[in-house]
């Protein structure tokens, strides 16, 4: 598979995960003719890696209030100023997909668009961004007075934030059904096989026993959405339960396997290791898991909302709102 | 491999849900708990059904339909706490059907209502088969077996055996000397049978002590596998089961949710409910893919169906649980008093953790299986 | 001790707790002289039960909202109209301490006021709520034009909100530090001690030691609270968390235990049962764990509140509206 | 049982946080994850504040004072990070406090630094005191020891030692033929003695692996009890230390939930985060009442100490694990990179929890000693 072809050449395996998997999808629903044509071939052949601009230092879970500004110019083209966070690939990327705000005196959901960059761009930094185990797994990526063309623009002026939202159930979809825990049973299988104690020990059996039936179920709900793909609907929001299983059951895996093997799992260049200090990041990537709850709570079970406070507010009041609220 | 509901199983669970609609199930479930003869017999209604034939072949009378079939029966009846003896008759009958014995065409009219009496297969930290006992960790043997040609006469005592009370036939795991496990269909009414019948906290789930003193039965010609496969099915339709009562566990707190005020605002507006109803339904989801992988394992990949119907069995506990305490926490006080349903939930959660091995018992078979490297984990 | 004399006396042990240790030190806090006089002996001494009338079908969690109505007569006495729900000892007691509205066009904490009523007035009925068990271990109480004199004012009119939340803290410190599990430790070490293949179990020793940790945590910050109060300090609302961790450890040893013992330990007589039936509705007893978990956020931490959608609306309106968001 | 800090309690913990405030620990503790010279030596410091002979009697030159006021101090320490070697130093004064030991003067000055090389004493279900693997569940032998008159000979390794680099005197248990254990003072630089230094995802903790070859040390003459004292305490320094981990996250957490907004509200408004941040009260408090049982059961009820220091580490333990990963989802995306302080608590839970046998040994201990009538429960 390509999957295995990528991990062979040593280069992140999960470089067709953000394209094939969630910005194609996207380009597939909302892109023009032109754009399909000339990027999702060379995407698809791994010919050009993308990456996902969207979250900021002020804009995670509360992804409309992004800050980074595209100013229309006289020649229809585009002036983007601002920075993004979080972003996976950003150094390896040919194109990334980038969610800018475009009108700041209308209520933050509707002046936003969404822009196709092309990463050499004048202007483009990216930076790395270290995480808890000491690599750069993500990037910062700044810009500055970087110029567009007009047809840069993916499915229109001002409708940025649905385009947002088929990348983010794509995302939920990938994170959820596409990773299976990383790995983690197979070495806990191993790990637990070499300890003869553990092996024997109720409390690890019952603990291995939770979160291999939690993983299981990820994989099985995963043909589920295949099926349900394959019969032409649209993954829902209740995808996003898959990712918070996914990650919880990988996290109590590498704690177990951690708890067996004792303080040795953590050492760097240990099977545990990497994933202990991966996953707590994880946690947060795609929407915290109480933003997703929100989300499902309303859209699948059909719970009221949350009061909110910046409905209806144009975008440039809300940060002085803000700032009053904490000054009290 | 197809993971959707085929159109004929669509149907099979509309009429399921028509069928059990005609009764009011929850009511008798409260009542039944003060006069335990409130409860209707369902029988008849599964006979009209063709519940009890759904797992015997199309020759022999049955509907020849699969294990993921009848756990879409064993859901609508969960969803409402219906007591339909099923977790006694349907995997009683698969063993029947793999004998091919002579009694199945009126085991598939229901004429005959079987009772599996289950022994516990090894495949954990026990080498050998083994039966609940009455109390405590401890397990006890499966009854010992004496076979002499056709015959084979038990001894030994089953404790909380399903459906056992009013079944006519028992079917039966004895173990004999060399350890080896072997099948007996015994009339209920035969010599040295005795049930005794108990009900513990929920009066929907019919159970009975079951004991053979020199008991004698046919011997049932199967192998092993077919025991095992019993036994896992027994935790598949429990699954089952589960699955339809947090689906009303959530269907219900959810409408209350979105009804009920507290300061000035719906209660399903707060995280806190919302996101402990969300928390239901991915639990409930989760067992939902793992009844499809228990549906899909029995008729494609049965070396994989004891670690499936395992993983069914400990989602659709925990999710029972969680399910069931949720729906008394989002009902505030009034969740907590006899005249809701609730408690009924509740009461279901609390027994069936505790049956057939328990929940937990499902679970370290999960770990035990992926540590011996069965399963594609 | 009382409490041992009570129980031998096969009245429910709980009798001088919910006076003893919630109502007294309320009228200490907010009675007149001449009330403190005349009802504090007969409370100590276990001649005259109390009952506390807070909760009703529409005011559970959110206590402030409600309906029992007292209307001020020509002759400065009340006339009471209203239903209230699980009262404890409603069928033993003499007096009620009782939370009823005065004023419905203030806003719904404003229009409050405490007052004592005679249980054996003419008005009262009380009738067995059944619970989980069966047993009706709580009360409706109905009233229906029950008159009472000037001086049953307990606080001052309009300050009913102020004089509940002493009841419920001591309430909260009560349930918390006053039970300890319900004997479910002492239970559980037997239940263990006579299944050698339990003890054995590593995953029933993990979890009893969790829950006992709990337990021996619930006792000991009683003992710091005992120390606080000795000092003149008042308890604060931190003393509802023992409550959350007192309840869900007493629901573990209860869960532990029969898993232990089987499905016997469900039939009616066992050790075990009757836990079983009780706890689930005592996690709701003075409070959800929620509003309590946003009480201390709140007030020990110092979060800010969650948005109020009746702040400031007269309590005669609020249903209104409430019933116009349902319709929608 | 005054169950509050009395005032020169409370000034000691003043003066502790005064004389850490005076170093940068959290900043180092990042740092050193990739230059371990990069930790300042604090030995001096705490030198300076009188740490070392806290536990030792006056008349020797200690402070004379009792295990709650060492909590305090470790809670200190482990609120900022700090890397001071109390977790060896500290239990091994107690032993050699208790065998009058020749060496006393100079450890409650802080010019010897001693460090205690501990051993498991018998209490669940291994029936003989054993000690870290260096790998795996399956525990090790305590060193086998070998007495002649006041010398002892000892033979065998004990992994993960805190705070043995660098220590001049090491205390440490052996098992003599019988099982009967002995405690024995040997110099570190003494032949046949080995340490090779281990730094594992914590930079904060110095950690060594010792091996005796036929090292000799002098004997010191105390009982079991005092040897089992030791490990218990060992655990109650683990809590504290993490109670005081506990309370930075906690702080830190609730800072940033009231100043940083989502949806136009602080996230602290939200029900989800203001509930998770009261669950790290919750613990934090339930720890806060055990370590207060700790110290008050070594002083006045010894019978009570091994159950008392086990829940206290039982709970803090679980509290630093919950309170680290709910410091880094509170914070969100940047609660995770390496220039956050959350990281370096998360890094402290994760090999606290592993150390001495693991929070879950502990928990388990809390479990034995109940179920076997130890402890008033």
């Amino acid at each position: 598979t390509v999957n295995q072809e990528i991990s062979r050449a040593q280069v992140p395996g999960i470089l067709d995960v953000i394209g094939i998997g969630m910005l194609g999808p996207c380009l597939i629903a909302h892109g023009s003719a032109e754009q399909k044509g000339r990027y999702l071939g060379p995407m698809l052949h791994g010919d050009e890696v993308w990456c996902q601009l969207f979250s900021e230092p002020g804009a995670g879970s509360d992804l409309a209030a992004v800050q980074t500004r595209a100013r229309q110019s006289d020649d229809e083209g585009w002036t983007l100023n601002g920075q993004k966070v979080w972003t996976t690939n950003a150094q390896f990327a040919a194109y990334g997909l980038l969610l800018a705000r475009t009108d700041s005196d209308v209520p933050k959901h509707k002046g936003l668009t969404m822009f196709i960059v092309p990463m050499d761009a004048d202007g483009v930094t990216v930076r790395g961004l270290r995480q808890i185990s000491g690599e750069a797994e993500f990037n910062e990526v700044f810009f500055d007075d970087v110029r567009l063309e007009p047809d840069a623009v993916v499915g229109g002026v001002g409708n940025g934030w649905g385009t947002a939202l088929t990348v983010l159930m794509y995302e939920r979809l990938t994170i959820g059904f596409g990773s299976e825990g990383f790995g983690s049973p197979t070495r806990l299988a191993e790990t637990l096989a070499a300890d003869e104690t553990a092996r024997a020990d109720a409390d690890v059996r019952h603990r291995m026993g939770e979160l291999i039936t939690d993983l299981l179920a990820v994989r099985f709900n995963g043909y589920r959405a295949l099926t349900a793909l394959a019969q032409g609907q649209i993954p829902g929001p209740e995808a996003g339960l898959a990712k918070v299983t996914m990650v919880n059951a990988a996290i109590a895996a590498s704690d177990l396997g951690a708890d067996v093997v004792g303080p040795d799992a953590l050492e760097p260049d240990s099977d545990w290791s990497y994933l202990i200090s991966f996953l707590p990041g994880l946690k947060s990537a795609g929407g915290t898991e109480s933003i997703l709850r929100n989300t499902i709570g309303e859209r699948v079970l059909g719970l009221p909302p949350e009061p909110r406070l910046d409905k209806g507010v144009p975008f440039s009041e809300l940060r002085a709102i803000e700032k009053q609220a904490v000054a009290r | 491999m197809n993971f959707a509901l085929s159109d004929e199983q669509a149907l099979l669970r509309e009429a399921a849900r028509g069928s059990l609609s005609r009764f009011k199930t929850v009511e008798v479930a409260r009542e039944a708990l003060e006069q335990p003869d409130a409860l209707p017999d369902l029988w008849p209604m599964a006979i009209e059904a063709g519940w009890p034939g759904l797992l015997i072949a199309e020759e022999r009378g049955g509907a020849g339909l699969g294990a993921f079939d009848a756990l879409l029966v064993a859901e609508e009846c969960g969803r409402v706490l219906a007591s339909v003896p099923l977790l006694g008759a349907l995997p009683a009958s698969a063993i029947l059907d793999a004998a091919g014995d002579e009694t199945l065409e009126a085991v598939a009219t229901g004429e005959l209502r079987p009772a599996y009496v289950p022994a516990r297969p090894p495949g954990d930290h026990d080498p050998g088969w083994t039966v609940e006992p009455a109390r405590g960790m401890t397990r006890a043997s499966a009854p010992s077996a004496a076979v002499e040609g056709d015959q084979v006469t038990l001894e030994g005592t089953v404790a909380f055996v399903p459906d056992a009370s009013g079944a006519a036939l028992l079917v039966a795991v004895g173990v004999e000397q060399d350890g080896q496990p072997v099948a007996a269909a015994i009339e209920a009414g035969a010599d040295g049978v005795s049930i005794e019948p108990v009900m513990r906290y929920d009066a929907t789930r019919s159970l009975g002590h079951v004991t053979f003193s020199g008991a004698r039965g046919r011997r049932l010609d199967v192998g092993a596998d077919v025991l095992a496969d019993a036994w896992y099915l027994a935790h598949a339709l429990i699954a089952g089961e589960s699955i339809g009562a947090v689906q009303t566990c959530l269907d219900t707190s959810v409408a209350y949710a979105k009804e009920r005020f507290t300061f000035g605002r719906a209660i399903g507006s707060y995280q806190a409910i919302k996101h402990e109803l969300t928390e239901i339904l991915r639990r409930l989801e989760n067992a939902r893919g793992l009844q499809y992988y228990a549906g899909w394992a029995r008729a494609s990949a049965p070396e994989e169906f004891p670690l499936a119907a395992s993983a069914a069995r400990s989602a659709a506990g925990g999710a029972l649980d969680f399910a069931a305490r949720a729906m008394i926490n989002v009902h505030g006080g009034i969740g907590a008093t006899w005249e809701h349903d609730a408690p009924l939930f509740f009461r279901r959660a609390q027994l069936s953790r505790r049956l057939l091995g328990g929940t937990h018992d499902a679970t370290d078979r999960v770990a035990e299986r992926t540590m011996s490297g069965v399963g594609s984990i």
